[in-house]
């Protein structure tokens, strides 16, 4: 079981997903020689050539639409897209024409293409540079979005996505690059479609994904030395939601907090209070209660701590609903 | 620049050395046929509209010889990415009536199997077919196999964004693309020059592409240009564009009133100058329209005008709950528990 | 007090902030000689010049950068996007610029922008013809997002979003431009910031907007029927919600349930839902329902029926709530 | 085609009958002033990043005679669009070093207000800024007034639809904005070959734009053939483009290890076309580059240098608490519950 960091972990997935399939390809800005700005892609290119690893032209819309072009011929794209904050230019390709089209034709037509985004703040980055975007591509069916918080979920996952025939949102949280991980040569038992119970409990059910696991986990630590048995579950996918494990666990504990560094309105934790509230209704001890970026635009670095969801916020949110 | 034209307005053969064309009377009487029948085809069409059994219908009326020209120019393996309005030329591939009403009838959102026919569905978000052609062809090149990809759109779909960014990517990645564009003078109620100050073959080649400019209601330019072209690109000559100069004589569809933004001297100017009625003259001139051959087309458009009337009664209509599978490969427990009160409800009614 | 229909309403209301203010500008595909597909901009070029009613290129990001510009110059900007699914293309210009502007610059630049964006299906329309777009951008900071339901509104939330200094993404029911209201020659007493009781109850309270308004008070004429005393709130404001309205009626009645066009999924119902049951969590005898389109594309013409909550689907909703 | 030169790259003056430009002693050393001191507030800015004082630095370095030659050539009351790299330009427009870094401290998004300089803030969405130039030349139009528009963008971000959109519209507007490419021939690792086949100039007289080749590294040339095409476009010739040919002798950014993709080579044969160096060489020759003159310009520097760093450790920070008030006009309930909610969590750590 080698330990890798989150970024080699989704290196050596891509590198699997080349070697095996021949009609996979990976494109994008500077994923060739440079190997991505994080280095997710380095050394493909020297490997698998420049017709498989495609250093892309400055246009986003380009790259999804042509990857759909690529797909419609039988290929499989994997797309980087080389912030969050600049994935809009693609979004008409993406919410009208690689989500709609099995749809659109039927079931006739599949695009098994993959959009890789690297995801969230956390690393003192200018503007644009630490979106949380996903709310808008959970809310576009035909998408499957999901969200890899530790490298053996980025490297499995990745596979995954990349097998599957549907388009796939693959979030990449940019805090966790650098951080190691075991990852096996196996897929483990995790089927893509499952939330997973990072951490068991029984008083409170904490929901998370991507950047903010480690956070959760934190807060577990801390409410544990005040008494408090919180469960912590990864999401990983995000559309559809696993609402079955999601809601087997509000039910045992009967509150919910849910946390993503995306701002609350209309955010992904709205979904998830809604759909707990209505499936755990005569459970729910509290409402379930959202902790997430602010409403405002994301904030210069200097104020990101304060701006994402920390140890204290969260925790302010488990007590106020155990005291609800 | 002028528009290349072998055929001038009054159906006189003009002598072009730059673009040989091999005129056989079999060319000739077969590309009118074909345009005969599209032509017809449309009319039902947009009687079918008028009567209420299609919900809208975009009229292809007199920009038959520029898509048909085209469209016959390209090998049965050229992969297709239509615009909207493209119904000229998906009849001439093979298409169906039924598979081309389905969609105007608001049964389905497309009618054909983009496979089976190399003729992608039709993409009425304008310009967004044109990076899939570009990928398409990025997909044929890395096969090394000998086909191209023909993609069509109008001259208002030109200024939007992912339409210059196929034009750059192309012509960047060398792809095996022939932009094909219907200058038809509008989008909507929107001339040309509110859309662009430079045409759209000049624009063309400032992105590195061959480009050209074609009488588009001339059929035998039309097909003599996009068959040098096609087989340059084929030959790895880079993408390449035509800008062929038609006009719509319908309104933009059935929704819309002309009358509100064109002056009847324009349309009848163009009227005037009708691509089909141009080709017979060529074909009555030559001799080559001869009474058998003229039934022969008369009673084949009869034919395919009354099945176009009897499939699109018949269309089929399927029911919303087939669509719950379709959005995924799986059908994801939020969609089966939806399909399943969408049938408990529906059933509900029936009892 | 004129009756008119939508389309006429937003129309004079058009006229009107022409008049009054030399800044505003209309801009959009065909919204000139032809007066929009829809006739909303009928005769305003005539009157008011190819200067001041501009037909744009067919290119929405450029409609909305270029009115980004002219906010910058000093103008108002009134786009119009042709359809709902059109809008798509300029979503990074909306999101990124438009939508960040005051805050990047630390509220120094206001952006006076309002977008036009006929919404919703109902009409029988092709593909892209009949989205209900509006959780993208709710869940945008920095956007406001209302929508109208009838001529008097249409008139009046138009020439206050116009008048307005922030961006306003203004959406109106396209299922509803031929039908009649009067519309006062007042702006009246409701602010553009509230929601509306459309129709007082105390058994249950419907939330709505837009398209879906006028089958809610069906709904809530079928339920009286039964006995059940619907009360109905127009939500006008989209972002932000006028939670006090809502939340001191759903105090009374105990029971929600919203009702939008657009798939449930993470969708504006999400955000109602979570938001009110943190606020009523202790009033509420049932959790907040949603009724939505189903968490598919938008379906083809003749299926709309099926796809839109209609009556039934309404009530079936109001039945599960009441008898939870 | 060859880029317009009036200086070679040893600093000799070629006679270019086609771009007149009075080359007098005060132009050349007004020139000078500024690029050094656009280039010593890069050093120190580059500096400031390495010792932590700042999150990124983008540098301008080897781009001062393409910023510095053309924004001279507007007038004061022309509006400057610029990307995020025009430093040299900012700071030649009188915009501070404090007003400059705070953003790349990470203390705000922007450090400016638009208005009084006529200098957007920095757009790092690429090309997202070039649909705004053009709408704001819109409004100068409607406004009946003789300022233009100039919009910075570089080679890769050319690529993006919103670029050519702009470009297109633009000329179908004769909107009087003057596009203004700094080829540096790199968009991160990215070549310009891979961005497009033909060159950018090639392109806007494509779109129907006016368009010229300069040779970057010549601030004379760039400076003559921006005044030039300013005064064209004032005088109602539309929009028009330039496009710069330079070379980004730093990395991309503070991030970025250029050594990962161009050669050692390439870099030295660039480092050898200096445009800073080219520009000395000529006053030396010419001896306006006098002692005194050098001194007071190595004063100016150092001052400069010295600003630079006391300012950017003493920049204000703010608080995120403002940042609730900015985002709308009026701050809504939502905003201020959360801004309570911040405030109370931020001072119960005080406690
Ligand atoms: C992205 C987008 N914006 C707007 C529309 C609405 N619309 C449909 S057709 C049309 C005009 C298209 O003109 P052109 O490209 O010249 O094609 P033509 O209809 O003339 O064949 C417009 C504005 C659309 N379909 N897609
Ligand atoms: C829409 C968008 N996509 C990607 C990026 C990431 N990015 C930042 S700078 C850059 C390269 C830009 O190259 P160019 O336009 O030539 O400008 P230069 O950096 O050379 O000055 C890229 C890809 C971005 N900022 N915006
Ligand atoms: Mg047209
Ligand atoms: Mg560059």
């Amino acid at each position: 079981m080698p330990v890798l960091t989150l970024s080699k972990a989704i290196n050596t997935g891509l590198r699997k997903a080349l070697e095996d399939d021949p009609r996979v390809v990976v494109m994008g800005q500077d994923v060739g020689g440079l190997g991505g700005v994080f280095r997710v892609t380095d050394g493909l290119q020297k490997d698998f050539g420049a017709d498989r690893v495609i250093d892309t032209p400055l246009a986003e819309a380009g790259i999804v639409g042509t990857a759909i072009g690529l797909a419609l011929r039988g290929y499989r794209p994997v797309c980087e897209i080389q912030f969050d904050g600049f994935v809009y230019p693609a979004f008409s390709q993406i919410v009208s024409q690689l989500a709609k089209m099995r749809a659109r034709t039927g079931g006739i037509v599949s695009l098994p293409v993959v959009i890789r985004i690297p995801v969230g703040g956390g690393i003192g980055a200018v503007e644009h540079h630490s979106e949380s975007n996903e709310a808008y591509f959970a809310h576009t069916a035909g998408l499957r979005v999901v969200c890899c918080s530790n490298p053996r979920d980025g490297h499995w996952m990745l596979r995954q996505a990349i097998q599957n025939d549907d388009p796939v949102i693959f979030y990449e949280p940019k805090c966790r690059y650098w951080s190691n991980g075991e990852v096996s040569d196996q897929p483990g038992v995790l089927p893509p479609e499952r939330a997973e119970v990072v951490r068991p409990g029984s008083s409170l059910t904490v929901l998370s994904y991507g950047g903010m696991i480690q956070t959760c986990l934190r807060a577990a630590d801390a409410a544990a030395a005040e008494g408090h048995d919180l469960e912590v579950i990864d999401l990983r996918t995000l559309s559809p939601l696993d609402l079955e494990t999601i809601a087997g666990s509000v039910e045992r504990t009967g509150r919910c907090v849910v946390v993503h560094e995306a701002p609350t309105f209309a955010g992904l934790g709205a979904e998830i209070g809604s759909a707990v509230t209505e499936l755990c209704f005569y459970h729910l001890e509290a409402p379930v209660l959202r902790v997430g970026g602010f409403n405002i635009p994301y904030p210069p670095a200097k104020f990101e701590d304060q701006y994402l969801p920390d140890l204290d916020r969260v925790l302010d949110a488990v007590d106020r609903s155990l005291s609800w | 620049m002028e528009p290349v034209q072998l055929l001038d307005t009054d159906g006189r053969l003009r002598h072009n050395p730059d673009w040989p064309l091999e005129i056989t009377p079999e060319l000739c009487r077969d590309l009118y046929r074909r345009m005969k029948r599209a032509r017809r085809f449309d009319d039902e069409a947009l009687a079918l509209q008028r009567q209420g059994e299609l919900g809208l219908w975009l009229q292809s009326l007199g920009q038959e010889a520029a898509q048909i020209g085209s469209v016959t120019a390209l090998r049965p393996d050229d992969h297709v990415f239509p615009s909207y309005r493209e119904h000229a030329a998906a009849l001439s591939r093979g298409i169906t009536p039924a598979e081309l009403l389905v969609q105007w009838r608001g049964n389905r959102h497309s009618g054909w199997d983009p496979a089976h026919y190399r003729f992608h569905i039709y993409t009425l978000v304008l310009a967004a077919q044109l990076p899939h052609a570009v990928g398409y062809a990025m997909g044929v090149q890395r096969d090394g196999s000998g086909e191209i990809v023909a993609a069509y759109f109008g001259d208002g779909a030109s200024s939007e964004g992912e339409a210059n960014e196929a034009l750059n990517w192309a012509a960047a990645a060398g792809a095996p693309v022939l932009f094909f564009c219907q200058n038809n003078h509008w989008a909507i109620s929107t001339p040309t020059q509110i859309q662009m100050r430079a045409p759209l073959h000049q624009r063309a080649r400032g992105f590195g592409l061959d480009a050209h400019l074609v009488d588009g209601n001339d059929v035998l330019a039309v097909h003599a240009v996009t068959t040098a072209v096609a087989e340059q690109i084929r030959a790895g000559g880079g993408p390449a564009l035509i800008e062929a100069v038609t006009y719509r004589l319908g309104g933009h569809s059935t929704s819309d009133d002309p009358g509100r933004y064109r002056s009847a001297s324009e349309l009848d100017s163009w009227t005037a100058r009708d691509p089909i009625a141009r080709l017979e003259a060529l074909l009555t001139r030559e001799g080559w329209l001869d009474a058998q051959f003229r039934a022969e087309v008369e009673s084949e458009c009869d034919g395919l005008a009354e099945e176009t009337r009897k499939v699109c009664r018949e269309l089929p209509l399927g029911d919303l709950g087939e669509l719950f599978g379709a959005v995924l490969t799986e059908e994801t427990p939020l969609l089966a528990t939806e399909r399943r009160g969408y049938r408990d409800l529906v059933s509900s009614y029936v009892d």
